[in-house]
């Protein structure tokens, strides 16, 4: 004999305290277990890759902040490194090295974001958020300092950053580079010993190493899922073949283990900053290229390891100032798509914090 | 029992009571009825304490506004969206004129008998200031032997819910 | 009766109205839930009554705590209603999982 | 720099000179106060009479014997109707409500203010400073925001119930402070069933959230709603079986009775029962929705809970019940096992509503605390934890806490001894019992501990995973 409970739709979203922006989740509820879930997105879509066909390639670079607004610099570090193979642009040794530090900078801001959103998702009242926002913004604060954004840099340009750092930069970065070791500490004494996150996360929205490669999973919830893959080390790109770091792996592939993942990644960038710092060499910061940058008729491909996975660009050119085709793969949209294969069969919460635990953007997901 | 304030108190109460009772049924929406009956849970409950039950007066709110309203709505919860107005059935004019007769030949029956019972100081004398520590004693000594089977009632009927709702796993 | 000193009568004769409801409800309500209301009604009334003997009457019984032999009662009446009270819910759930319905008028497999 | 950016840094103020002699002159002041009123407290000169504020409960005898005195002058018709202690009656229970009630209202808005303040300290950031001196004024604003809503009312709710629960929450809010001992004359409904009242209220709630939840036609409101009525009905058990304990000790349901007990014996009932204190304090956090069992209202899961429908003064009428729970929640567990209005003697110096006062405060400190603190658990976490921990263990609590009040009843040892041989006694088995049965339980911390990831240096694809997994 069955219950007589009917199923009922739930709609999370698009106005909810934790879809992280406007985002639906259709989801089909029988009491508190999840029946099915259905994605509905496009509430953001700005039609970004079009409207790219319109404009020259460095007009591009803004557009490419407003994707994954949490990770502006990551992509447009991305951008510019696909148009930069398309043009055969040389990029200058000292650029390349600021293009790491503010890369890793970036994947500290974002994934101090992450983890906070996590924890606040699994419930904890903003106190480890606002804990993790302290360290954001004074890298915000770098940011700002060095290209007068906080959010939407437009720093990387074609051949080169588009500016030098201060002289005041360098200080600044120090002070916050030896601060950060013992923010992680404090983070990792307040949450990761807390039975409460553990009872809340641990063999919650598993993905085995299997299926997170079947549905083409990157970043920290691939590497979560135990498999070793980082494009920092498997195709170095700028002079990651330079530095000295490690790949965290996680055990189960549960939200605990993304949530320890990226907590280990944030060690793991202080390390690269470190060394970047330490090695940053003088010269140029910048190739100059022409105004309206017209490559050679062609396509090309660049991806970068970005603090939600992986970050490709795709550019075809036909001769013109404009790509004549621009494609973005991004890392949200297809982490977001095994959800449904998550957290079928959970119950609701589990379903919030394995959707906090993939750390989506809404703004690269719709584009 | 003449002070003002047990009249009064009296009055209002029983007032309140029967008229949620009368209100239960003839509420349409049967959720409005389970709050009637609650307010009439509660208006017997001050009733009780007129007559110097504490303890009884608290454990009516307990058990009845507390517990067994809560099944109840969770009764009406659990049972369709059409059944939850409070139709009446064939019997109902039965119904109504047994009721009736029988609160009748209660009121005629109390207003009329002369009933062997304390009135002035010697009521007084007997209010019960504190009744638990009593009770207590008695469900322990002399009626130890109900006491223990109404555990066992309370056991059975908790297991039997439990059986009877209790959905197969496989 | 004087309306301004209460006695027996009148904590019985809201007792008996009490229970006359709870008899009207019981009797002529379709649905399962509404009835184990007035059931629930009836008691109440009971307990009314034999709280109302046990204050007034010390003439029924010779030990100091005698008259609270009515409360006690009382006390395994409340203990009853509970049992009572989860044991038919759950019926009614149950017949209305089998059957779709609380109507009693049409829960008639046993009628003849 | 970076110093800019820490607001509690910078909020930071060099200590001045003028602020140090005004100071230590406050310090003298509260020095010479405190001399002269020992002063007055050692020579007896206050004892008894109506001057002494230590206890209100003395003015208040005081007054209703001179009322009494006045009684007897009315007509003899009015004397027939209402009897002697009329006047005196209706004086006290008068002002009892009123002050209670007021007291009530004015920590209410103190404590919006004080625990937004507090949360804001305890995440790094200031909490409310524009409305007033510090955002004192802050609940103000906030109340007229409030009341100056539209009247909504969600499509399709049911109008009667939809209005019903914000008052029938507020009733059992405000019941709850009847019996609450603040001094040894101070308590205004002192039943002889206090404990057992306590409970009968705080369950009247659960039926006005629920009808609130069902009431506002939305799907969010019903879940919150289901999930308040399984949290509440699951923890009252054990809330209760903490307080049956504190029954058993103390030999009386009567608050005043339970905190003189705790005043006669000089020890508070939270040493020699934690595993109580702690099953009341958790079971009353999950009876008032607040961190880590939030549950009903998660934010994050289910936007409000029961009370997604509800703003303008409804919202803020639960709101107020809710803080005004907590509070009652502190009064209740310092009356029961942190020794009430007492202080190893020093409630003759002290008067003890301020150290009842002083001690609630601590509590709500506490919740506050947690709720700065903590993550949420699960639904059916918490339910296991209710019916799987809290209720065996209890349970067996109940049954040693009996044996050791019949020995403690039975023995002539001086207090000291027996009272610290119950308190060691119960340690020892809270810590055991927890142990033990939360390992029989099935938890093991040693594997499902923490799992630093694994630090790798090569990349490698699914092989490589495996191998990985393989050994480890």
């Amino acid at each position: 004999m069955t219950t007589a409970s009917e199923p009922y739709v739930l709609n999370i979203g698009p106005q909810h305290p934790s879809t992280h922006g406007v985002f639906r989740l259709r989801v089909v509820m029988d009491g508190e277990r999840i029946q099915d879930i259905d994605m509905v997105v496009g509430y953001l879509h700005r039609s970004m890759e079009k409207l790219a066909e319109e404009r020259t390639y460095t007009q591009n670079i803004p557009f490419t902040d407003r994707t994954d607004y949490l990770a502006a610099m990551s992509n447009n570090l991305g951008y510019c490194l696909a148009v930069e193979r398309l043009a055969d642009v040389e990029v200058p040794e000292r650029a390349s090295y600021l293009r790491v530090i503010f890369a890793e900078l970036q994947r500290l801001a974002s994934h101090s974001m992450a983890n906070g959103t996590f924890i606040n998702d699994a419930g904890a009242w903003q106190t480890p958020l606002m804990y993790m926002f302290r360290e954001r913004e004074k890298i915000l604060d770098l940011f700002e300092m060095t290209c007068g954004a906080r959010l939407t840099t437009n720093y990387m340009r074609i051949g080169g950053v588009a500016f030098d750092p201060p002289p005041e930069f360098y200080p600044a970065i120090e002070s916050l580079i030896d601060e950060m070791p013992t923010r992680i500490a404090e983070y990792t004494e307040l949450l990761v010993d807390n039975e409460i996150l553990i009872a809340r996360a641990r063999g919650i929205g598993v993905l085995t190493a299997a299926e997170a490669i079947n549905g083409s999973i990157t970043g920290p919830m691939l590497r979560a899922s135990g498999v070793p893959w980082d494009l920092r080390k498997a195709e170095p790109y700028c002079a990651y073949d330079q530095f000295d770091f490690e790949i965290p792996v996680g055990h189960t592939g549960d939200c605990y283990d993304r949530f320890m993942v990226r907590l280990e990644e944030m060690r793991q960038s202080v390390r690269i900053i470190r060394q970047a710092l330490d090695g940053l060499p003088s010269g140029p910061h910048k190739t100059e290229i022409p105004l309206a940058l017209r490559p050679a008729p062609g396509e090309a491909y660049a991806r970068v390891e970005g603090p939600r996975g992986e970050l490709g660009f795709y550019v075809v050119s036909d001769g013109g100032p404009a790509p004549a085709r621009f494609h973005i793969r991004a890392p949200s949209l297809i982490n977001l798509s095994l959800l449904r294969q998550m957290a079928v069969g959970a119950a609701l919460p589990d379903a919030i914090v394995t959707l906090g635990s993939t750390d989506i953007v809404v703004g690269e997901i719709d584009r | 029992m003449s002070s003002i304030g047990i009249v009064l108190g009296f009055y209002a109460l029983s007032g309140l009571t029967i008229g949620a009772g009368l209100l239960v049924f003839l509420s349409r929406n049967l959720l409005h009825s389970v709050i009637f009956v609650i307010l009439a849970f509660i208006g017997m409950a001050g009733l009780f304490v007129t007559l110097s039950a504490d303890f009884i007066a608290v454990s009516q709110i307990l058990i009845y506004a507390g517990a067994i309203s809560v099944l109840l709505v969770f009764a009406v919860m659990l049972t369709p969206y059409a059944s939850r107005d409070n139709p009446n059935s064939l019997f109902a004019p039965a119904g109504i004129l047994i009721g009736l007769g029988f609160a009748g030949l209660m009121g005629f029956v109390g207003m009329r008998v002369i009933w062997p019972q304390l009135t002035g100081s010697d009521l007084e004398a007997q209010s019960f200031t504190g009744t638990v520590r009593s009770i207590g004693s008695m469900l322990l000594g002399t009626y130890a032997l109900p006491f223990e089977l109404a555990s066992v009632l309370l056991l059975a009927a908790f297991i039997g819910a439990i059986a009877l709702v209790r959905e197969d796993e496989a | 009766m004087n309306p301004l000193v209460i006695g027996i009568g009148h904590y019985l004769a809201v007792s008996g109205a009490v229970f006359g409801i709870g008899i009207a409800i019981a009797l002529s309500k379709r649905n399962a839930i509404a009835v184990l209301m007035g059931i629930e009604l009836m008691l109440n009334a009971v307990n009314l009554a034999f709280l109302t003997f046990s204050r007034f009457g010390s003439a029924f019984g010779s030990e100091p705590t005698a008259p609270l032999a009515g409360h006690v009662f009382v006390v395994f009446v409340l203990t009853v209603a509970a049992a009572e009270a989860a044991a038919a819910l759950a019926m009614a759930v149950l017949v209305y999982r089998r059957r779709e319905t609380v109507d009693l008028d049409r829960i008639n497999l046993m009628r003849w | 720099m970076t110093a800019a950016l820490d607001p509690i840094r910078a909020a930071r103020v060099p200590l001045t000179g003028a602020k140090l002699v005004i100071g230590v002159i406050a310090l003298v002041i509260l020095a010479g106060i405190a001399g002269g009123v020992g002063f007055l407290v050692v020579s007896g000169a206050l004892d008894g009479h109506w001057y002494d504020l230590r206890d209100l409960g003395i003015p208040i005898a005081h007054l209703r014997g001179w009322l009494d005195e006045q009684n007897k002058a009315q007509p003899a018709q009015l004397h027939d109707l209402l009897g002697d202690h009329w006047i005196s009656y209706l004086t006290t229970a008068l002002i009892g409500a009123i002050g209670i009630l007021s007291f009530v209202g004015g920590v209410l808005l103190v404590l919006i203010w004080v625990e937004r303040r507090l949360i804001g300290r305890i995440q790094v950031r200031r909490g409310p400073n524009r409305v007033g001196p510090y955002g004192l004024l802050q609940p103000v604003a906030d109340a007229i925001k409030l009341i100056q809503k539209e009247v909504l009312i969600p499509n399709g709710a049911d109008r009667f119930l939809f209005f019903l629960p914000p008052i029938l929450v507020f009733i059992p809010g405000l019941l709850v402070w009847g019996p609450v001992p603040w001094a040894p004359n101070m308590n205004y409904l002192d039943l002889n069933v206090g404990v057992l009242y306590l409970i009968a209220i705080s369950s009247l709630a659960t039926i006005a959230i629920f009808i609130a939840g069902w009431s506002s036609n939305n799907h969010y409101a019903l879940l919150g709603a289901m999930r308040t009525v399984a949290m509440m009905i699951s923890y009252e058990i054990p809330l209760s079986m903490a307080l049956v304990a504190v029954v058993l000790m103390t030999g009386s349901m009567q608050l005043s009775q339970i905190v003189q007990w705790q005043a006669d014996h000089n020890v508070w009932l939270g040493a020699l029962m934690p595993l109580a204190l702690f099953t009341f304090f958790f079971s009353s956090t999950a009876e008032l929705n607040r961190t880590p069992n939030d549950i009903a209202e998660a934010e994050s899961e289910i936007v409000a809970g029961f009370r997604t429908e509800y703003f303008g003064m409804k919202f803020g009428l639960f709101y107020a019940v809710e803080l005004g729970n907590a509070v009652a929640v502190g009064a209740f567990v310092t009356a029961f096992f942190l020794g009430g209005w007492s202080l190893f003697g020093l409630e003759q110096w002290i008067p003890p509503y301020l150290i009842f006062a002083v001690k609630v405060s601590s509590v709500y400190f506490v919740l506050v605390w947690l709720r700065g603190t903590l993550p949420r658990f699960r639904l059916d976490q918490l339910m296991a934890f209710a019916w799987k921990y809290l209720i065996p263990i209890n349970l067996a609590n109940t049954v040693l806490v009996a044996i050791e009040v019949t020995a403690f009843n039975h023995s002539s040892l001086p207090g000291v001894v027996s009272l610290g041989a119950i308190g060691v006694v119960n340690l020892v088995f809270t810590v055991w019992v927890a142990r033990r049965w939360a390992r029989f339980l099935g938890y093991r911390p040693e594997t499902e501990h923490v799992l630093h990831p694994s630090l790798q240096t090569q990349v490698g694809g699914l092989r490589a995973a495996e191998r990985l997994r393989a050994s480890s």
